[in-house]
């Protein structure tokens, strides 16, 4: 068995709550896990909203620190990083699509400039032509190109164009792992069968490994190898991915594929609408 | 949605055209979010909206609820609206006239709901503010009504006194939503309330959507990717691609004969639990709105595209009573009017 | 609503305290260092002592015997000096002034070290005695002919003590004196407590004080209050809220002499202001490697163009004197008349040839240069003009100044001057400041003439270290007085005792008041030994006041310019009788002189 | 609890610290002053006197000892703290031996009263202003009163102040111009005193206002120009929400938590006095006195007054500091 | 940029009002060169004569052409102000950016310095600054030792700000795009500041001039210099608001006002330019 690209053991993250004087609570609740033990995969992490998965990922980026346990990438220990060296290699490897796209840009500042930084930084672009062609080699995976982006500020794109140049800007350094929280809840179907596509991909051809933070329980299914299930900062069930969804044991996860919505309620289930609880 | 109401639309869209106008040091670029887009929705009715990303659903959305901020202009068409009998037309009154009808007769979701918390107030005085104006109800009285919507929402009368900042993104989006319900209006329109919910919470807050909807007979715009919530929901469904309206008809009937190539693509791309056929995703890329493909706008992209595709605009025709189409695949001979250029 | 509160407009006197507001308001022992106020009425209406000289031609004379009941008495070697005390004064508690109080004022700073006077008494006083209740008899440690003058008040002087109250109230400078005993005419009715205004109340019992020998004085109030910045003195003047403003700046005793119509100054028209007996002067520090050399002092002395000077300074109201004593009170008759003819002949030798320096003609010409625009505000007879103007002074004489600094080994290089070691002559004047404005204007002035003749020359402001750095010789010319007089009196002593050699500090380490200069002459040393050995009243004295002038003319350790003029400006709306330089010169108007209490029984209320 | 504690601890170890620093700069800085106090007394005491140089020479020796300077600077250091420690800062030199705690505390009231008046119209006013001139950008008479507001901003204070005084001491008197109440009147709370001193502090008061309003107000002004545009804003347009309540819940609520930050220093400010106005309005305080100790060399009394406003600022400071967390929800107490 | 410039002008029409009034003053103080007099010289011309021909803005009681005098005296002020702010901006930028961006104990001890330079009052130390300075005391010193004392209040209102903007998400985008500190303070948090950078900027420049003229009245500065303090020191010297020769003031004053509210313009139309939001929001309108 090789070592895991990334390991995380009883890590805990608590937050003080409520103003002044509040008590603390734990948003991550003793997590263990592994991700990349045999070779590339996408583990994906659902669960309920405010269980923890944006901080779990936080934690793993090292932008919030764990109160305790801890975490490793490639044997080395995240506590420790300490210079800007130490840093950038990590960020090299390791790169975050963010939740909120609206968020996750500066208002203030073009859009191209994170591309074209990213592209100088991480994939080695010497100078300005090659820094635009990394970008826009990227943007064309998610379905924009550069000319698209160049020059516009985030409040003049939709909410699926950010994400998606979100999740360009973290693919331009091809890092060895992608934390992505929610990467395409805000884009069409069909985009994000192309986008999950394209995380496949970077499994299979690029041997990236995907940390995919979804309530999409149908994308999670069809590209995930491994799949965690989260609920107040507890992992409750952790597993193979299909045979995890197709046979959920504990009942949080089995109420949660039960709450998941067909599409294909017609012709069958349509009447059901006209119950007062359908849902 | 089977019983096609007879009455009189509660909002009216007539050749609705928003454009994003940059006159940003001499170019002037227009993108046309809205082009050209005409659409009813019934009372008692809820319209769902769906399209690829970036095809404008938002900006129709923010034109039909008079969110209107520059850049965004509107070049023409008319909004109607029609609250208990009263008709109006949104972009002939008086900026009175709307705030009069706020919230009462219209409330909005807009997309990314999170950010829309005043950050330095607890959330009770976001309802105050919005919503007691309209509840002529003493204040405990209101609070408690108030209380009893957030259950519905999956909350707890706690977060009232909480801080947005304390909340998670999905509560932060029940809370919108459960803003833009509390008043009851008649005409809810809602940019992508769910997206940051767990399929649980979800499924709870469509219930209660829904449940709201039923019992006051509210009329709803819905934008969603998330097509099953569609098909659960949604009694009509409009299909924009690019920022036009390309189908629209019962929900059932879309999902049943989608007719425009790309309603049958986006129905047949529908990832689903279990299954582990890989989907096919479109070729190509979404179109430049500031640039958009002359004639049918889809034609770089439509395997069934014809020659008078590069080169006329299809009409937005009826083609089985209650189901329009824009496709000349479809309807082989109507082609669009040219739109009057505004004034 | 009243200006003041309970206390009738009519009957109350309103004088500006230039002290502005005393920080320690409730502090009325005089006799500590700088504790509290002084000229905020309480040295000129509250304390008294022997003798008064006055400024001008006085209210009986020039001397006033006031709690004296005579001249001093000196014995023959200047020992022993005995006064004779008036009878019949009392404190305003009703305790009679005697010699007891005499006594217990001089024996307290005999053995009190840090009062006021502590250091002059303890010099000189060896013992004193009282042979009877109106006799007090000062042996001292060693001759002085000029003893008498720390009784003297020329401005102010050693205050009598009341010894019935500091006898009970422990250390004399831990003692606030609050509410004060007073010996004057008038005792304190109130204060601001945060040192704003000070009102004084006229005495029932006036006829048992000193100045009921001239009368009952007018006011029954007198306020002393601080009357903010010169716009606002101006102002409030104008409202008729102040009687009398200590001093502003000339422009703004033209407005007032011309918007007005009750406001005058000490003269009636031009020039208005008092001239004290105080000589403006830009003093060199005669230390310095540069100005040591005399015909140094003397080039710059004949760069200056004292019609501009008077001019940028005064606007022209200024009294120039050409030479070291101050051309006001008797010192006209007694110096700058008789010494005319000496002059006019006085000359200098430039190294090339020598020249007669002296213009007598430079008061008149400032006269004829006002004439044009003030009219008939001029005065038209050469003894008015001389009054109000000043005599002579010396002529500007470049080609001279060139001359003496080539002399002296200055060279100059292209537009510049340079040192005999070839650095660029650099000169600063040091000024105070706003504090006193005009000075610093004149100073402004002379600096741009040594420059537009090639020196580096520039004032640099020493606002609150003037002090400082005027007694650490830290400047190169600083504009100031090194020349006090008294004004109605020709003797000298009072200023030129300190200028004897002997006292004068190595460089770097604090000069003695007075000799600002730092000069030192054996020639002068002698003249002002041999004064110390005449008595006060001896003609003897004027003559060697005039060897002093001579000699401070040829080295010219400072270069006189004027009296220090103030704008004194009285407001006719409640009182009359005021002071004027014309009919009634009888004191000194500028209200923060002790003298000013002569003032009181003159002014009459306006009816 | 604990972290809420365990911040306030740390920051007020960080105000002790700066208070202590602050306190030994201005020792250093007092006594770094050329003015020798002992000078400034002899020329005081002599300049209009018949002086013997011997006399001098004594008189400079008594004074040094009467005033306590004999000992090096760093006797007088552990004095100053020793004296810190129980308050009391010493005789004032240049009005010896009255103590400099007299000397502060009689002027410190009038200083307070005026400047606490002053200070809190013009933050109300100039945020009013600003946040109303920021949100309805617009709007005609606000930005002609803004120009207006800001047109006054520049003006060196003292020409104000004595514009003010001309106009409403001469030209149109009804208002006096100098002093802090009516000279000769009783003190103490009766009516008559207390409307005199209100009187009397409408100049000062009002010449303060116009200067200062500019400040406040271009701050709220770009401050909420930013705010305009965030999305809780849009959104309570968009929900029909009353504009005055926009404006206020909203716009201004947001951009307050700077500008109390603002007015908690400005507010520790007061003690340093309002030297002008003392001068032009002949108004009590302790600017005034701050001066007169600066030219007397009086380090005692330079000491007090700068002691006095090193802790009334750090208080403040560390009141914000305290605050913050209730201005601002979002911060953290890390 | 010249097309930013333009396009500004053409649309904005604060910017344009801003640009002309402080172009107005500049070139006021770029007459300074080729004045006929020597700002220092008293008495070159017949003094306390009104606005009028061949002097504009009138004499002062000096013998002073007030116009030229100006021009000496705006351009020295100016420079002072704008010397002040330069360097007061550097260092409350600097200070506020990194306090709030790094936190922990960086932010504590850069706090406490600057809470010293708070608490420490100003006046005093200036006074003394300017005795022991004595002739070297030029203006260039004077705004040294202002710069120096008075960045701690703008420092401390930034790091407000930065505070909060470290815990935005676009942070980390930044952080992770590979952006360095420098970079990420400049490019990213720099804008959200500038708006009050551009206020603090005024209002110290304000300070900074409002200052020099206290200090002048006061008689604290080097009255060798011309500026706008110095000439109100002369004009209080020979008290020209009560004499009447109230152009020795007025005009003064008005250029200072000018200067400010070209300034105050530039200020907030940049603010509107800042954030494309509302940049282009009001493009049009
Ligand atoms: N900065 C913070 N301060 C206090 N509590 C926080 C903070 N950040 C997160 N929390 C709390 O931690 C919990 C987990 O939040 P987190 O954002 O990780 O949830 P999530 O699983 O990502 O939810 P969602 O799916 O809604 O985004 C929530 O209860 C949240 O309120
Ligand atoms: N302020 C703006 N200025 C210029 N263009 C804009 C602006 N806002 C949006 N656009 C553009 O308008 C088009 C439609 O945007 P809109 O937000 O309506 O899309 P959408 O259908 O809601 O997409 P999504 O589902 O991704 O939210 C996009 O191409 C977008 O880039
Ligand atoms: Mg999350
Ligand atoms: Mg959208």
């Amino acid at each position: 068995m090789t070592a895991a690209l990334l390991e995380l053991r009883n890590v805990v993250r608590s937050y003080s709550k409520g103003g002044l004087f509040g008590r603390s609570a734990r948003a991550v609740d003793d997590v263990s896990f592994e991700v990349g033990a045999n070779g590339p995969e996408i583990l994906a992490i659902i669960g309920e909203s405010g269980s923890g998965k944006t901080t779990l990922a936080r934690m793993i980026l090292g932008t919030v620190r764990a109160t305790s346990g801890l975490i490793r990438f490639k044997d080395f220990d995240l506590a420790r990083v300490r210079n800007r060296k130490q840093r950038m290699d990590f960020m090299r490897q390791v790169q975050p699509i963010f939740q909120n796209p609206f968020e996750a840009f500066n208002p203030l500042t073009r859009l191209d400039r994170y591309l074209l930084s990213t592209a100088r930084h991480f994939a080695d672009a010497r100078t300005d032509e090659a820094a635009a062609a990394a970008s826009d080699a990227a943007l064309r995976k998610v379905g924009l190109s550069l000319a698209e982006v160049k020059g516009r500020f985030p409040h003049e794109m939709s909410g699926g164009q950010l994400q998606r140049v979100a999740i360009a800007r973290a693919l331009i350094g091809s890092p060895s792992l992608l934390v992505a929280d929610e990467p395409v809840s805000m884009v069409d179907a069909s985009l994000r069968t192309a986008i999950v596509d394209l995380f496949r991909k970077l499994r299979d051809e690029l041997g990236v490994s995907i940390i995919y933070i979804t309530h999409d329980l149908a994308t999670a299914y069809s590209i995930s190898d491994r799949v965690v299930i989260m609920r107040r900062g507890v992992v409750v069930e952790a597993g193979e991915a299909r045979a995890t969804l197709d046979h959920p044991q504990h009942p949080y996860s089995i109420e949660l594929k039960a709450a998941v919505l067909s599409p294909d309620v017609f012709p069958v289930v349509a009447p059901e609408l006209a119950s007062p609880d359908p849902l | 949605m089977t019983t096609v109401s007879q009455a009189r639309p509660v909002v009216e869209v007539s050749r609705l055209r928003a454009y994003y106008q940059t006159h940003q040091f001499g170019v002037q670029r227009d993108v046309r979010a809205v082009d050209d887009v005409s659409l009813k929705v019934m009372p008692n009715e809820i319209y769902g909206l769906a399209g690829e990303s970036s095809c404008g659903k938002s900006t129709l959305i923010k034109t039909i609820a008079g969110a209107i901020r520059p850049p965004l202009k509107v070049q023409g068409g008319h909004v109607v609206f029609n609250f208990g009998g009263r008709e109006m037309d949104l972009y002939q009154s008086t900026p009175e006239a709307l705030d009069a009808i706020r919230w009462k007769h219209l409330s909005y979701v807009m997309q990314g709901s999170m950010g829309v918390l005043n950050p330095v107030r607890r959330v009770k005085h976001s309802f105050v503010d919005f919503a007691y104006r309209h509840i002529h109800k003493p204040m405990p009285e209101f609070m408690a009504l108030v209380r009893h919507h957030l259950g519905r929402v999956h909350l707890g009368p706690e977060v009232l006194e909480a801080f947005p900042h304390e909340l998670s993104g999905g509560m932060r989006q029940r809370l919108a939503i459960a803003l833009a319900t509390v008043c009851k209006p008649e005409l809810i329109i809602a940019d992508e309330p769910t997206t940051a919910l767990d399929v649980i919470v979800q499924k709870g807050v469509l219930g209660m959507i829904r449940e709201v909807q039923r019992e006051l007979k509210t009329s709803m715009i819905f934008v969603t990717h998330d097509m099953a919530v569609h098909a659960h929901l949604c009694d009509r469904l409009g299909v924009m691609y690019a920022g036009r309206l390309i189908e629209e008809g019962a929900t059932r009937d879309i999902f049943n004969h989608p007719r425009h190539p790309y309603t049958t693509h986006l129905i047949a791309s529908l990832p689903r639990i279990g299954s582990t056929v890989a989907i096919k995703a479109l070729e190509g890329a979404p179109p430049n709105l500031a640039d958009p493909p002359k004639g049918c706008r889809f034609h770089p992209r439509c395997p069934l595209a014809m020659d008078i595709c590069q080169q006329q605009v299809p009409a937005f025709a009826e083609v089985a009573p209650g189901h329009r189409v824009a496709c000349f695949a479809v309807n082989p001979v109507a082609v669009a009017e040219p739109v009057e250029v505004a004034a | 609503q009243e200006l003041i509160s309970n206390v009738p407009r009519k009957e109350t006197l309103i004088i500006e305290n230039p002290e502005g507001t005393i920080k320690n308001a409730g502090w009325f022992n005089i006799w500590a260092i700088n504790a509290g106020g002084q000229s905020n009425g309480l040295h000129q209406l509250a304390t008294d002592t022997f003798w008064y000289i006055d400024p001008n031609k006085g209210i009986d004379g020039v001397w006033d015997n006031s709690l004296a009941s005579d001249k001093p008495i000196y014995n023959a070697d200047f020992t022993e000096m005995t006064v004779k005390l008036r009878k019949g004064i009392f404190w305003s508690d009703g305790v009679e002034f005697t010699s007891a109080d005499v006594l217990y004022t001089v024996e307290t700073h005999m053995n009190t070290k840090g009062l006021r006077w502590s250091a002059p008494i303890q010099i000189n006083v060896a013992s004193i005695t009282a042979p009877d209740p109106y006799t007090a008899v000062f042996k001292l440690k060693k001759p002085n002919s000029r003893f008498h003058a720390l009784f003297t008040v020329r401005w102010n002087a050693m205050w009598m003590m009341p010894k019935h109250i500091f006898e009970k109230a422990g250390d004399p400078q831990k003692f606030a004196f609050n509410p004060p005993v007073s010996l004057g005419s008038y005792t304190l009715n109130s204060f601001d407590p945060n040192g704003k205004w000070f009102i004084w109340q006229k005495r029932e019992d006036w006829k048992r004080t000193t100045l009921a020998r001239f009368g009952e004085p007018g006011p029954k109030y007198v306020a002393y209050v601080d009357a903010g910045p010169p716009d606002k003195r101006v102002i409030a003047q104008m409202n008729h809220q102040l009687d009398i403003i200590h001093d502003t700046s000339p422009e703004g005793m033209f407005t007032m002499a011309k918007q007005a119509k009750f406001s005058h100054g000490w003269f009636n028209t031009f020039p208005y202001a008092h001239p004290d007996p105080t000589l403006a002067a830009v003093i060199f520090n005669n230390q310095n490697e540069l100005l040591k050399n005399r015909d140094v002092r003397w080039a710059l002395a004949l760069l200056v163009d004292i019609k501009a000077v008077s001019m940028a300074s005064y606007r022209g109201a200024a009294s120039i004197s050409a030479i070291g004593v101050p051309p006001t009170g008797s010192h006209p008759e007694n110096y700058h008349i008789p010494m005319e003819s000496w002059l006019k002949t006085f000359e200098i030798d430039t190294g090339k040839r020598k020249i007669k320096p002296y213009d007598p003609g430079v008061g008149k010409q400032i006269a004829e240069m006002l004439r044009p625009s003030l009219k008939d505000q001029i005065p038209s007879t050469p003894a008015d003009i001389a009054k109000g103007f000043g005599m002579g002074w010396w002529k500007p004489d470049p080609v001279a100044a060139a001359e003496l600094l080539e002399r002296a080994g200055f060279k100059k290089v292209g537009a510049q001057w340079m040192t005999p070691d070839g650095k660029p002559f650099t000169i600063k004047i040091t000024v105070e400041g706003e504090a006193r404005p005009v000075m610093t204007r004149a100073g402004s002035m002379v600096a741009q003439q040594w420059r537009q003749f090639g020196i580096d020359a520039a004032i640099t402001v020493a606002q609150g270290t003037l002090n400082d750095r005027r007694a650490a010789g830290d400047f190169d010319a600083i504009i100031s007085w090194s020349v006090e007089t008294w004004g109605g009196h020709p003797d000298l002593s009072f200023f030129l005792d300190s200028w004897h050699s002997q006292f004068v500090a190595a460089p770097g380490q604090p000069q003695p008041p007075r000799n600002w200069q730092r000069w030192s002459s054996p020639e002068l040393d002698k003249v002002i030994e041999e004064i110390r050995t005449v008595g006060f009243d001896d003609p003897r004295g004027v003559e060697l006041g005039r060897e002093y002038v001579k000699l401070a003319v040829r080295d010219m350790p400072s270069i006189p310019l004027m009296a220090y003029n103030v704008f004194t400006v009285m407001d006719d709306t409640y009182w009359t009788g005021y002071p004027n330089a014309v009919t009634a010169p009888y004191t000194d108007p500028v209200p923060n002189w002790g003298n000013t209490k002569y003032m009181m029984v003159k002014l009459k209320p306006k009816q | 609890m604990k972290s809420y504690a365990a911040y306030l601890l740390r920051r007020f170890g960080q105000f002790v610290l700066v208070m202590f620093i602050g306190m030994n700069v201005a020792f250093v800085v007092t006594h770094a002053t050329p003015i020798d106090p002992v000078e400034q007394s002899i020329a005081a005491a002599t300049s209009f006197g018949s002086t013997s140089p011997e006399a001098i020479a004594m008189m400079r020796e008594s004074l040094r000892e009467l005033y306590g300077l004999q000992g090096g600077i760093w006797e007088q250091y552990v004095g100053f703290w020793k004296r810190v420690v129980v308050l009391d800062f010493g005789p004032s030199l240049s009005a010896f031996p009255t103590p400099v705690s007299t000397l502060i505390w009689r002027a410190l009231p009038w200083t307070v009263g005026l400047l606490l008046v002053s200070t809190a119209i013009t933050w109300v006013l100039g945020n009013l202003l600003g946040g109303l001139a920021g949100y309805l950008h617009n709007n005609r008479t606000l930005n002609v009163t803004g120009l207006l507001v800001m047109g006054f901003h520049p003006i060196p204070y003292y020409i104000v102040a004595l514009l003010l005084l001309i106009v409403f001491g001469y030209v149109w008197p009804v208002l006096p111009i100098t002093g802090g109440a009516q000279m000769n009147m009783a003190r103490g709370w009766n009516f008559d005193f207390v409307v005199s001193v209100v009187k009397h502090s409408v100049l000062p008061v009002l010449s303060l206002v116009m200067v200062g309003l500019g400040g406040w107000f271009m701050g709220m002004r770009s401050l909420v120009s930013n705010i305009v545009s965030e999305d809780y804003v849009v959104y309570a347009e968009l929900g029909g929400v009353a504009k005055s309540r926009i404006l206020r819940s909203y716009v201004m609520r947001n951009a307050l938590v700077p500008q109390v930050t603002g007015l908690a220093m400005s507010l520790g400010g007061i003690f340093n006095g309002a030297i002008i106005t003392e001068q032009v309005f002949g108004y009590p305080g302790i600017g005034a006195l701050m001066i007169d100790a600066v030219h007397a060399g009086d380090y005692s009394l330079v000491l007090g007054l700068t002691s006095v406003s090193i802790v009334a600022v750090s208080a403040a400071v560390l009141l914000i500091d305290m605050l913050y967390p209730l201005l601002d929800p979002r911060v953290k107490l890390a | 940029m010249l097309k930013i410039l333009r396009d500004l002008l053409r649309h904005n029409r604060g910017f344009a009002g801003g640009v002309f009034l402080l172009g107005f003053v500049l070139s006021i103080a770029a007459l300074s060169f080729v004045s006929p007099y020597n700002p220092l010289d008293s008495y070159v011309v017949p003094p306390d004569m009104p606005p009028g021909w061949p002097h504009v803005l009138g004499t002062t009681s000096r013998g002073q052409d007030v116009f030229w005098m100006l021009t000496f005296a705006i351009r020295n002020t100016l420079a002072f102000g704008l010397l002040v702010a330069l360097i007061s901006r550097v260092l409350s930028l600097v200070i506020g950016l990194v306090a709030g961006y790094a936190g922990g104990w960086v932010d504590r001890l850069l706090m406490s310095i600057n809470d010293t330079f708070i608490v420490i009052p100003l006046f005093p130390i200036l006074v003394l600054f300017y005795f022991v300075m004595r002739d070297k005391m030029s203006w260039v010193a004077l705004a040294g030792v202002m710069a120096c004392l008075g960045w701690a209040y703008d420092a401390r209102l930034i790091r407000s700000v930065a505070m909060s903007l470290r815990t935005r998400e676009f942070t980390e985008t930044s952080i992770f795009s590979g952006m360095s500190v420098p970079q990420i303070l400049v490019k990213e948090h720099l804008p959200y500041v500038l708006p009050i950078v551009f206020s603090t900027t005024m209002n110290n420049i304000n300070w900074s001039i409002g200052l020099e003229v206290t200090l002048s009245v006061l008689g604290f500065t080097d009255i060798n210099t011309p500026t706008i303090g110095s000439m109100i020191y002369w004009a209080n010297q020979h008290t020209a608001m009560v004499a009447g020769v109230w152009w020795w003031i007025a005009f003064p004053v008005a250029l200072v006002i000018m200067t400010f509210l070209g300034l105050f313009l530039l200020a907030v139309s940049m603010n509107e330019f800042i954030d494309p939001r509302s940049r282009l929001g009001r493009g049009k309108e």
